[in-house]
């Protein structure tokens, strides 16, 4: 057991994923020799060979419905997309297809395939390369939208999702791959995804956040606490199917809630959890439910990406006023 | 300047819009059994669309895409692959998906709007119809990698129509496949027309076997209303494919002597003149007179086969008629491989609604 | 001036479009001499020529992109994807260049373009024909949703969307193409992109709806006028950028808010006003705020449809407890 | 079987890796001061390519593709369009840029990470650096449809690497481009690598000129090391295009002798041993040494000129560092032609916390 960092965590998932199970492969751009351009599949060639690490032409409209080929025919494939922005593409197959050949066949044919991508914004990295989308997928039925804010939650949910029967867009916040690290063990325990992390307790508020604005969030529930407000904290983890139950219970004990995330503002999952507050926790809410988000813009090149991602200042500010409603 | 590659597109035919051979058959045409066996799939794919476009046109179907006029396409397609291939039709390869095990209750609960239909008891591994156009060439190109990745000598056959091919996935598809050396047959059923869009403005490519050039493997063409010649491309093809030597592209040349489908009128946008001139090139009525001459088919086996597929049909359109809708709650089933909790409720919404409210289908 | 049917709304708008500005050009499968299945296109040809109306192959990657080009070059693409179900593979071209050109290139060139679908279920069409996916639109900066619910607002809408100079994405419920009938002027008045239509008054509720759920939403409150209670009706329209001043308002006034629409229930639309619900009008706020929506399931076919789109029943029992709520 | 189409791949080369010229120059290369013109650009833009990449390691520049080995293709493309063609880029065509009049300054401001860098002074019509691979060539064939529509003999460029010729979106615009004829060139700078996948790997069609088959236009292959080559070829194509003859696809031969971007380590998957041959074939000494033959060139020419660039550069790159960023409300600026009201609360709000928080770029 040793401390590693997420894009770590992400290959030694995959390891094990593939040790484990030889359906398992791993697909995409750049995965081979190059081992990633974030290095997340390094020393899987090697280890697995070339019959399960392969290197695919440039196209993306492709990866999704090979996915559901290789799915069908029961392989675990695991494609990565270089970067979000390029994942496009692939929403095609994934809404016509992945997330609805179990239930177009009556269960006959199934799509056990994951789809991983780096995401979000924060590394002053080019054009296309920073945005956060999640919530494109999160409005997809059949199936799960998976983001994961640590090296620990990393290993043990892309192991569930690789373990998953049906797929699964995984989401992996290139902000935080070798931002901060953590001891993980290798011991193939999956970590759930129906449920969200709560991080830490605290009942005066709630702060509900995912990927690499946990850190952010997290800063900002630390501050609180220094003027003796208990803030919980709740990595939502995994976006679609959304555990509510989890962020009710929460916000029915603390009756303020603030969600925080990178996407924009307007139909950001941040959207979907506030809405179900408006309804089934409406009787709680002691203040407005403020969103922290991205705003509605195009995601601005690394001059200006820092003024358009939330930070703890903009949690912060957003925090006090929920507290101090009435 | 030199020459650095070239390429050249073949067209093959054995019997010719008369139904006369032209040169040598392949040595299955040699039996007449084999024939005959084509033959009556085709007429009892045409017999299946002529009863489907009635359940439509009475209220009793949803929209349907006849083959009237392209039954050679699916019947040699369905008389050249092994079971253990897999077929990823379009959705105008009934006749072919009938030859592999798939009942006419099964595609006319498809077309009626029933879920069940795409459950096939017979091919598990077929994928089921596809609608969005080309889609399941990514498909096919995933189902081909697994086949060969267990090193197995089967192969994977995707139909597509002559306007799936301009589909930037489908090209996608094809040129992963030539990359890995995929054991995949793709057939363009190049009936002429993508709905009201005619072939040359598709593509100005000469031919669509050439599609395969981009992707750096073999394109062919052959004359889709001869099932001789279909059934023998594709042989060859599927034997390549087994062999590990790779994709082959066949374009099968035919027309689409129907409207698109029961929703579209042809008459918008072509004439009836050439509609009348394809008649003459069918594929049923060219098999038949060959068949006829060499003494292998006569008026009874014909009437006796009319009546078979009569019944068979009538059979097939009585099952899909007295199947019960499935239950409201029955669209959660089958969503994911267990319903996520969160769901439970909506389920449950569901079930109380439908009971309630007066709902229905 | 005649009654004519929201397709024949939708023709006459682009007519008139046309004929005002040679730039107008109108792209898509079977749109010539075809007419567009649905006949929106019916005639065009033949009025404007094989220049203006162009009948492209069957490239669904291409469309958006390929108005794109000529947007930059000064025209205005009208271009017609067949069904909703088809669209996806412009969300990279939407997404990635669609709704930045501008944004990236400080205004030197633009994006002047209309795609137009018809989306919704309801007619007992085939797979993939009938659902309803606006929310992964509505979240992309830079463009504009807009869906029209009747004859006239279709007219205006369109024509406001073909002369705005920015991307548009136009849905037309195919539901409503034949359902009603109404007077519309050819008059090229342009109906307003950035303003609900508030199409009943009425304090005891607010119903905000849009597409072929505002029939099922009317109806919903006749139904409740039988019994004393006056529901507003608010037709959303554009839903992006989303007018919320209107929403807010009637929701002040009334207390209470049924949010209907046939997309799933998950991160639709539905999801930001309610959110904005949540925030912005909270102390307004007397009951929780219902959605009645698709469910989260793939949409069935038609056999059972009818159960999935929400009805006047459903929308009529959302009402009733928002109602009852105390 | 008979033949019904056939097609063969051509490759063009005026000057040999040796700087040898290869039977007769075209016309406009018996000119020494036009090969000068040339030979000035593509030294610049290694300049430059230098300079960019200096900024990058020292934090100054954001991830940055350099050029260095494809410079002929980018100044061929550059010398062989005219004025008010339209330029449709990838992310590694600076010297054509450049030749069209975008500055230095501007493509630094962009790899530096701030907008105005697309907003090019110069020729308004070009496009920007597009980074998703490949998904200009839908653009691309906008805007060659609005020139034909226009009637205007001007072309549009689209100029892709070896990688993007793999995505279904550059397949469909070729298709499209096809079937409309459009005045629109392609050009594939192949320069061997996508990242770290090897040519090869892309495709198994045998040249990628070929691509060009599959959407019935001509595809040819050109040295693209010999930027004598790239700017014939390219002529010809432009002429084609401009004449209504329809779209050409050329292939240019290069290859990448630097990281694929500042982000990139290629020593982890090519040898250096194909990298030091490679340099042999470098089109910069190759031009060089012809002019020097023809006595066109000499030492002080090349010092001077070499002077001239480095203070070009250094001048651009001073420009650059001067340029204060965009306050941040900028991001809500040419979102849209007029702010929606419904943003202005959300730029407001963005002003504030901006004044207020600690947040530095
Ligand atoms: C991606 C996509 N776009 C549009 C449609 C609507 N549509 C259904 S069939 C069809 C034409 C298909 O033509 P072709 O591929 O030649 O097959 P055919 O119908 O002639 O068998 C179109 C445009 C669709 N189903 N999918
Ligand atoms: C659609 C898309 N997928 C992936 C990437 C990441 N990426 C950037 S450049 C590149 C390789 C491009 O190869 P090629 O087309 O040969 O151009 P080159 O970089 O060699 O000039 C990749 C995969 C991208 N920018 N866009
Ligand atoms: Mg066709
Ligand atoms: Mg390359």
């Amino acid at each position: 057991m040793s401390e590693i960092t997420l894009v770590e965590a992400v290959r030694l998932a995959l390891a094990r994923a593939m040790s484990e199970d030889d359906g398992v492969l791993v697909l995409g751009e750049d995965v081979g020799p190059d081992g990633g351009v974030f290095r997340a599949t390094e020393g899987l060639l090697e280890r697995f060979g070339a019959e399960r690490v392969i290197d695919t032409p440039l196209s993306e409209s492709l990866f999704a419905g090979l996915a559901v080929g290789l799915g069908a025919q029961g392989f675990r494939p695991v494609v990565e997309f270089q970067f979000m922005g390029f994942i496009y593409p692939a929403i095609d197959q994934v809404l016509n297809h992945a997330g609805r050949l179990r239930n177009r066949t009556r269960g006959r044919l199934t799509c056990p395939m994951v789809i991983r991508a780096p995401y979000g914004g924060g590394i002053h990295a080019p054009e296309h390369h920073s945005e956060s989308t999640e919530a494109l997928f999160a409005h997809i039925p059949g199936i799960r939208v998976v983001i994961p804010s640590s090296p620990a939650r990393a290993y043990g949910l892309l192991l569930a999702a690789i373990r998953d029967p049906d797929p699964v867009i995984f989401l992996e916040p290139k902000r935080v791959y070798r931002a901060v690290k953590e001891t993980v063990a290798d011991d193939g325990q999956a970590a759930p995804l129906d449920a969200c992390f709560l991080l830490r307790e605290g009942h005066d508020l709630t702060l509900v956040s995912w990927g690499a604005m946990i850190k952010e969030t997290l800063a900002a529930a630390d501050a609180l606490a220094e003027s003796g407000i208990e803030a919980a904290v709740i990595d939502v983890a995994t976006l679609k199917p959304l555990d509510m139950t989890t962020i009710l219970r929460s916000v029915e004990a603390s009756g303020r809630c603030v969600i925080v995330h990178e996407a924009a503002l307007a139909g950001g999952v941040g959207a979907e959890i506030a809405a179900r507050l408006a309804d089934e926790g409406l009787t709680s809410l002691l203040a407005p439910v403020r969103r922290v988000a991205g705003y509605d813009t195009v995601m601005p090149l690394p001059r200006l990406e820092a003024h358009y991602l939330p930070d703890s200042e903009r949690i912060l500010a957003a925090a006090r006023e929920t507290l101090e409603f009435a | 300047m030199s020459k650095v590659a070239s390429f050249e597109i073949n067209y093959t035919r054995f019997l010719d819009p008369q139904g006369q051979a032209v040169g040598d058959l392949p040595s299955f045409a040699q039996d007449p059994a084999a024939l005959i066996e084509l033959y009556r799939a085709m007429v009892l794919t045409r017999a299946f669309d002529a009863k489907a476009v009635a359940l439509q046109r009475t209220g009793r179907l949803g929209t349907f895409a006849s083959s009237l006029g392209q039954e050679a396409v699916a019947a040699g397609v369905g008389a050249a692959m092994a079971a253990d291939d897999v077929l990823l039709p379009s959705f105008r390869e009934q006749g072919a998906q009938f030859r592999r095990g798939v009942t006419m209750t099964e595609l006319l609960l498809y077309w009626g709007g029933d879920e069940r239909g795409s459950d096939f008891a017979g091919p598990r591994q077929d994928f089921p119809i596809c609608v969005p156009v080309g889609t399941q060439a990514p498909h096919a190109a995933g189902v081909a990698l697994a086949l060969q990745l267990r090193g197995e000598a089967r192969a994977a056959v995707c139909v597509i129509g002559d306007g799936a091919t301009s589909r930037g996935d489908v090209y996608e598809a094809m040129n992963f496949a030539g990359v890995r050396r995929l054991p995949l047959v793709f057939v363009v059923n190049n009936n002429g027309w993508a709905i009201s869009v005619p072939r040359a403005q598709q593509s100005a490519a000469e031919t669509l076997a050439q599609k395969a050039v981009a992707a750096g493997f073999p394109g062919r063409q052959v004359d889709g209303n001869d099932v001789i010649a279909v059934r023998a491309v594709l042989d060859e093809a599927l034997a390549r494919a087994r062999a590990g030597e790779g994709p082959t592209l066949i374009e099968a040349l035919t027309y689409r002597l129907s409207d698109h489908t029961t929703a579209d009128d042809a008459t918008r946008y072509r004439d009836d003149t050439e509609v009348s001139a394809r008649w003459k090139e069918e594929p049923v009525a060219r098999l038949r007179t060959y068949l006829v001459e060499i003494g292998a088919w006569g008026k009874d086996d014909e009437e006796g086969l009319l009546a078979d597929c009569d019944r068979e049909v009538e059979a097939a359109a009585d099952a899909y008629l007295a199947t019960a809708p499935m239950p409201p709650s029955a669209m959660f089933d089958h969503l994911y491989a267990e319903l996520p909790r969160e769901l439970e409720a909506q389920r449950e919404a569901l079930s109380q609604s439908s009971d309630e409210g007066d709902i229905s289908g």
